[in-house]
């Protein structure tokens, strides 16, 4: 009994999944202090390792059509240890969301607007974010693809208003990092953009026809990737050896764009289109985690629990941290570990215990 | 109604809500502002202080009018403050000005060259991290005070900070001096064997009016100076960077009597450095092309010989010119062409080594300097107007 | 203060009467608790009464009791 | 505070019922008992109901072999056509030759014999109910009654009186047809026949209105048009219950998709090449007696965006006209809104010598900028709205005195900076270029610039993204609301921000059309281009 009557294409589908990682543009920033001029490998390291539990993610969905993720662990995990591991994962989206309302929030009070009071950004984004919900997954995978194309076309934009200032001889010192920090590196990518589509297993009990989630998943992914490597190649080849020092190297670029007297100091417009990109994860993230907390408490709907969880995630994203630093801090250490297994271990288990216990059972179906 | 439209009226009700909260706190209105345009650091009387004067944008239209010629006509107005710190300093402003700085449009900052002897690293900070300082602003060390330097007021320009900047922007013709911004001049400070470069600007005493000339480059060693750069010099490290834009060099003629005078069109560089057997060694491979702009000697120009005489000479001119500042820079003890981030870049085994010691390996460096000069159009004249004694 | 107020109160006036009219009562115990939660939340972070933020709580357990955590710096 | 409360309680019982209409009449009004056949009676019910209205005309005549019949013609003196009613209806009844000789044998109680041999008007129709005689009585027929016969004969008027044809006022047009439609239902249907004579093309009757009775036509090609559009249309219509239609706008509002929302669902037209392109692509139209504005339903948000003279001129000057409408509507909803974010949070977006001389203009101003901005465009709407009411003549003055006080004297008093004027002057001309969404723009317009003035750029990106999930959510009879663009159909894309090559758009628009019709409006690959021989023509 799917709460969620509305029905996606996998071509929706795969828009979805490209807006969705391309929300993240401006978090690889944190990557780039630890893997400063290699941050472009550490993508592509990242989208290697990311693949195949992603790919996992689909096989999953297409095993349990028309189920979300909550339904499935109570099928394969039973009651009990089912009813857990979904709390865990309720919790991960709770988290990631506030930390990606909280990274809005911090996109204006650093950049744009310091003196606007940060509750007031968030409570107007979240606002917003809850009336977007409230329209349900369809209308948000109707318009997608206008946010992938808004994305794909600044970045590009950008990426071409800069090259004069651009110095390939950046890259130079390939594998000039110890181990451990390209580990570190691999981990934040594969965490961070690409392990958060774990949220999609919730979306995906909605696709009309599921032959084609493969190839568009991994399409969406792809997109999301390769804006990803764009930003990451275009912020190493212009901030060089200084791009270790930004609070947001891939802004900082930005602010560099200098052709003419008008077509410069234009980070507004930049982390305008961020704002929206952001906007489309954030509405994907509180559109998974009210579903899930409904289909816990097997509600009917999942529509009057939005308000007040829009109301708790203010809050949090709010008290989570006390400064961009200390979110840096914790997210590059603890966040990607304590994430770890939900995006890398439960899949791919659930997988292997429904191919041994040979469901899903039609009765139970 | 409809479960739908309640939500959508919900949703757009506590939109409508929350715009009853205490509206957005920065809302500045434009004539509020003060829009700053320039920017000095000086260093002040009392020790530890530091002396800061910000160019602001007067509106003379609206005054000039109104109260007769009460201002002298000056569209700006140079606010000082004391401070401990450049923020402090800014901050201090409001005194004055009534409003905070609006620092966005700034085009330069200029440091006094007593601050800039000093070192600037404790001063730079700011500039990189305000949120309204731009990136591209210009960093200039001006000779003498710079409160000095915007004081003058220019002939064309409103502004003495607009006046800079076109200045500044103006090495494209001479390729005597280059832009440093803000973020460049990071780059340099960070890496740990370039040596920062910031173009110098100084005031010509003539008689009647004073205005305002670049005169060079100033070098600084982990943001302290240690030296400045002619107009020459500075020409010689723009070949080896490949910024040579333009610009004119003069050549003795191939038969000894007067000059012939070449307008550079176009210069490229490629710096390979390597290491052989335990030595540093820096490949400098420079193609220029260059038109004859001009001749005082009255040999006939227009032949092949003369023309590969004279190419030849300009090479050696050019090989020279680098030669000079690379014997300029061995003796400042500062790696200006970067040579160090390249061997970096290149040999990143052997960099740590060369790290630790580079103000020892630096002036060891040798130059193999290969120019190829071409000049490819002599303008209008093939002959001079002169009549050759020959043909008398 | 007051907005905090305003905002729930508005809240609860647009959700609960839609709920009872339609007899949801599951939906309206989930919706009340929920709502309980944000408000007092709201309220501590009105009256700034420190909020303890999960993650602080994540840090401490993985990083000092479980000791797996990246070298810093 | 007592009676609103009980108020309150009466119209929320009764709202699901709706069926309130039906118990309030008196029983006996809809008079459903039989004509008696002795005349002088039934003469004298109808006198007794209508005896209000002084403009019904009742002449008893004798007719028949020596005058041995008597017969009544009921009619409305205003509505009826007095020549036709002497020459077609008396003439033949009182003075045939046949009936005069007594020979014939007719029974001249049967109305059907009168209908078949004397009376020569087509349109007429046996009646027996009074409640039938009383409404093709008020429906401007005249009724013959005969003494002795239970039935009597509604006689149609012949040609209404209607307005000529002419250039509809709305939708002015360069080049292409200029007729409109008129407020006489039947010719407006004549026009849609006369631009597609196809026999699929259906017209449904429909009466609405207890007190008007007006006449409702649903327009259609049957084979084209989806028939579950249609359904819900009929579904709609019948459910409205209420005293009178005058306008289709009365329709529009009772049948539209989302009442709450801003955007008009449903589409509205006073040309029928526009109204029969419409129904070529599937659409319904709704006809309303007495009103030339026709609905068409379903409409999608960008066809106000497309105007009927794109398709007759050629595709490139067309496609760039359909871009500057785009654009002006963004500018007319965002215009202040942006010039309000950007001076007054945002100055780094504004190169420096265009900041200095706005600081300049705005030196005196005494109001923030988000005040001066109000203050102007609630000038402008006045304006406006005072031009729309006045007749033509004085119209053209309050745009002079509009122009003048506006701009040159608020400037010099130094109530508003000059950029300003410049600013809201550029709206309101680009909200005229975009007339079909002028109520959405006018009220996004102020609810833009109250969020620019409250949260600055980040304000007006929230209001961007909610009105487009508003948008998105919208569904018009079925149809998403963006249809080309959200649910991005490539082929419909075509006909949106630029208009292609006529050849270049075969397809019927996928959303709208029942889904198992040919897909092809036109043979695809008409490419136009001079004949070749395929042999060796010369080039």
């Amino acid at each position: 009994m799917s709460i969620e009557k509305g029905t996606i294409s996998s071509q929706q589908l795969l828009f979805l999944m490209a807006g969705f990682v391309q929300g993240s543009v401006l978090l690889i920033d944190f990557t780039v202090g630890i893997t400063e001029h290699q941050t472009w490998m550490v993508i592509l390291a990242g989208l290697a390792i990311a693949a195949p539990v992603v790919f996992s993610y689909v096989v999953l969905a297409k095993r349990f059509p028309g189920m979300n993720l909550v339904q499935i662990n109570d099928m394969v995990y039973g009651r009990f240890l089912g009813k857990a591991i979904s709390i865990y994962y309720i919790f991960f989206f709770m988290m990631t969301l506030s930390f990606n309302i909280r990274d809005v929030g911090e996109l204006y009070i650093t950049f744009l607007m310091p003196d606007t009071p940060f509750i007031f950004l968030l409570i107007v984004f979240t606002a917003t974010c809850a009336y977007a919900v409230t329209k349900g997954i369809e209308v948000l995978a109707r318009v997608s693809h206008l946010f992938v194309v808004t994305g794909m076309l600044v970045i590009t934009s950008t990426f071409t208003l800069l090259t004069s200032q651009m110095d390939f001889s950046n890259f130079l010192p390939l594998f000039e990092l110890p181990f451990i920090r390209m580990f570190q590196g691999i981990h934040i990518v594969s965490a961070i953009p690409f392990g958060e589509t774990v949220a999609f297993l919730m979306i995906m009990g909605c696709l009309n026809k599921t032959e084609h989630a493969v190839k568009s998943t991994f399409f969406g992914l792809l997109i999301g990737a390769v804006s990803l490597l764009i930003v990451a190649v275009r912020n190493t080849a212009v901030l060089g050896r200084t791009q270790a020092i930004w609070t947001a190297p891939s802004f900082q670029t930005i602010r560099l764009i200098d052709i003419g007297t008008v077509l410069t100091r234009m980070d507004f417009l930049i982390g305008i289109a961020q704002t929206i990109l952001i906007f489309l994860k954030c509405s994907i993230l509180f559109y998974v985690l009210a579903v899930a907390l409904s289909h816990l408490l097997g509600l009917k709907s999942y529509l009057p629990l939005v308000l007040p969880i829009a109301g708790i995630e203010v809050i949090i994203a709010a008290t989570v941290f006390q400064s961009p630093v200390d979110h840096a801090m914790i997210t590059q250490n603890a966040g990607i570990i304590y994430s770890a297994p939900l995006i890398f271990i439960f899949p791919p288990l659930s997988l292997l215990i429904a191919n041994i216990r040979g469901l899903p059972k039609n009765g139970k179906g | 109604m409809g479960k739908k439209m309640k939500i959508i009226l919900k949703c757009l009700l506590f939109f409508f809500m929350l715009m009853t909260l205490s509206g957005c706190l920065s809302a500045r209105e434009i004539n509020d502002l003060e829009i700053v345009v320039g920017i000095g650091v000086d260093k002040d009387e009392e020790p530890g202080k530091i002396l800061l004067t910000a160019q602001v944008v007067k509106d003379t239209a609206g005054r000039a009018s109104e109260n007769g010629s009460e201002g002298d006509g000056k569209a700006f107005w140079n606010v000082s403050s004391r401070g401990n710190s450049v923020f402090d300093a800014v901050r201090q402003i409001t005194y004055k000005t009534g409003n905070r700085l609006f620092i966005s449009h700034n085009k330069a900052v200029i440091f006094g060259y007593d601050i800039a002897a000093e070192g600037l690293e404790e001063y730079i900070d700011y500039f990189l991290r305000a949120h309204e300082m731009r990136p591209t602003a210009l960093i200039l060390v001006a000779e003498g005070r710079a409160s000095d330097i915007l004081n003058i007021k220019p002939e064309i320009e409103k502004f003495p900070a607009f006046n800079i900047a076109k200045l500044v922007d103006s090495y494209v013709f001479t390729s005597n001096f280059y832009k440093v911004n803000m973020k460049e001049f990071a780059s340099c400070l960070m890496s740990d064997t370039s040596a920062q470069m910031a173009p110098l600007v100084s005031i010509a005493q003539d008689e009647e009016s004073n205005d305002i000339y670049m005169s060079g480059m100033v070098v600084f060693k982990r943001g302290k100076m240690v030296g400045k750069l002619t107009h020459d010099e500075v020409r010689g490290l723009l070949w080896v960077l490949g910024k040579v834009t333009s610009g004119v060099i003069i050549v003795p003629s191939p038969n000894g009597q007067g000059k012939a005078v070449l307008e550079i069109i176009k210069a490229k560089s490629k710096v390979t450095p390597e290491i052989k057997d335990g030595k540093i060694v820096i490949h400098i491979k420079i193609k220029e092309e260059s038109s004859l702009s001009e001749q005082t000697t009255t040999e006939n120009l227009a032949d092949n010989k003369a023309l590969e005489k004279i190419q030849e000479a300009l090479a050696e001119a050019i090989r020279r010119e680098i030669m000079l500042t690379f014997d300029k820079s061995r003796e400042l003890d500062a790696d200006i062409f970067g040579f160090g981030e390249m061997l970096h870049k290149k040999y990143s085994k052997e960099w740590k080594y060369i790290k630790d010691n580079w103000d020892e390996i630096y002036p060891t460096l040798d130059l193999i300097i290969d120019v190829e000069a071409r000049i490819i159009k002599t303008d209008l004249l093939k002959k001079p107007a002169v009549p050759s004694e020959g043909e008398k | 203060m007051i907005f905090l107020i305003l905002i729930y109160a508005f809240i609860f006036l647009i959700n609960v009467p839609g709920l009872i009219k339609r007899k949801e009562w599951r939906e309206l115990t989930a919706f009340s608790i929920l709502y309980v939660i944000a408000f007092t939340l709201g309220l501590m972070y009105v009256l700034d009464i420190p909020i303890p933020s999960p993650m602080k709580g994540l840090q401490h357990l993985i990083v000092d009791i479980l000791g797996i955590e990246y070298p810093q710096g | 505070m007592f009676g609103y409360i009980l108020r309150k309680i009466r119209y929320f019982s009764l709202k699901n019922k709706n069926d309130h209409m039906l118990q309030n009449n008196e029983p006996g009004k809809d008079h459903n008992e039989p004509i008696s056949h002795d005349l002088k009676k039934s003469l004298e019910v109808i006198r007794g109901i209508l005896r209000g209205s002084s403009d019904i005309t009742i002449h008893e005549f004798n007719f028949g072999h020596n005058r041995r019949y008597k017969g009544a013609l009921v009619f409305i003196k205003g509505m009826v056509d007095m020549e036709a009613i002497h020459k077609n209806i008396l003439q033949p009844l009182m003075y045939d030759s046949l009936l005069l000789q007594g020979n014939v044998d007719m029974d001249f109680t049967k109305m059907d014999t009168i209908r078949k041999n004397l009376i020569s008007i087509t349109e007429s129709q046996k009646v027996t109910r009074l409640g039938d005689l009383l409404d093709n009585l008020l429906a401007g027929s005249s009724i013959l009654l005969v003494n002795g016969s239970k039935e009597a004969l509604a006689i149609k008027p012949g040609r209404r009186e209607s307005r000529s044809i002419e250039e509809p006022g709305t939708e002015t047009v360069v080049r292409g047809p200029r007729e409109g439609f008129v407020e006489n239902v039947d010719v407006n249907i004549a026009l849609i026949r006369r631009k597609i004579k196809d026999t699929d093309l259906c017209v449904e009757k429909f009466v609405i209105g207890d007190k008007s009775k007006t006449d409702i036509y649903i327009v259609y090609l049957k084979n084209i048009a989806n028939p579950k559009l249609i359904e819900e249309i009929r579904i709609r219509l019948e459910r409205i219950k209420t005293d009178a239609i005058l306008e289709s706008g009365y329709i529009e509002q009772f049948i539209e998709d989302s009442p709450y929302s801003i955007f008009p669902t449903i589409s509205n037209s006073e040309k029928p090449d526009k109204v029969a392109a419409k129904i070529l692509e599937g659409r319904a139209a709704i006809m309303v007696d007495g009103t030339p504005f026709v609905l068409v339903v379903p409409m999608v948000f960008v066809e106000s965006f497309q105007s009927a003279e794109d398709y007759y001129a050629r595709p490139f000057l067309a496609s760039v006209i359909r871009i500057i409408r785009f654009l002006s509507y963004i500018i007319s909803t965002l215009g202040p809104a942006i010039y309000v974010a950007l001076t007054v949070f945002h100055q780094e977006l504004i190169p420096t010598q265009l900041l200095i001389s706005i600081a300049e203009g705005r030196e005196r101003v005494p109001f923030p900028a988000i005040m001066e901005a109000f203050l102007m465009l609630f000038i402008f709407d006045i304006l406006r709205e005072a031009g729309v009411r006045l007749p033509k003549s004085v119209g053209q003055t309050v745009g002079i005195v509009g122009a003048l006080v506006l701009g040159q004297a608020s400037v010099e008093a130094g109530l508003i900076s000059p950029i300003m004027v410049i600013v809201v002057s550029t709206t309101a001309i680009a909200s005229f270029v975009v007339p079909a969404q002028t109520d959405s723009g006018t009220i996004l317009r102020y609810i833009y610039l109250i969020l620019a003035g409250i949260a600055g750029g980040f304000g007006v990106i929230m209001g961007l993204l909610a009105t487009l999930m508003h948008l998105a959510s919208l569904r018009s009879f079925g149809t998403p609301y963006l249809w080309p663009i959200v649910p991005l159909d490539f082929s419909g894309l075509k006909d949106v921000f630029i208009r292609m090559p006529l050849w270049i758009m075969p397809e019927r628009p996928k959303a709208i059309v029942w889904d198992d019709v040919d897909s092809y409006s036109q043979s695809p690959g008409l490419m136009p281009s001079p004949y070749k021989k395929d042999s060796n023509d010369s080039q």
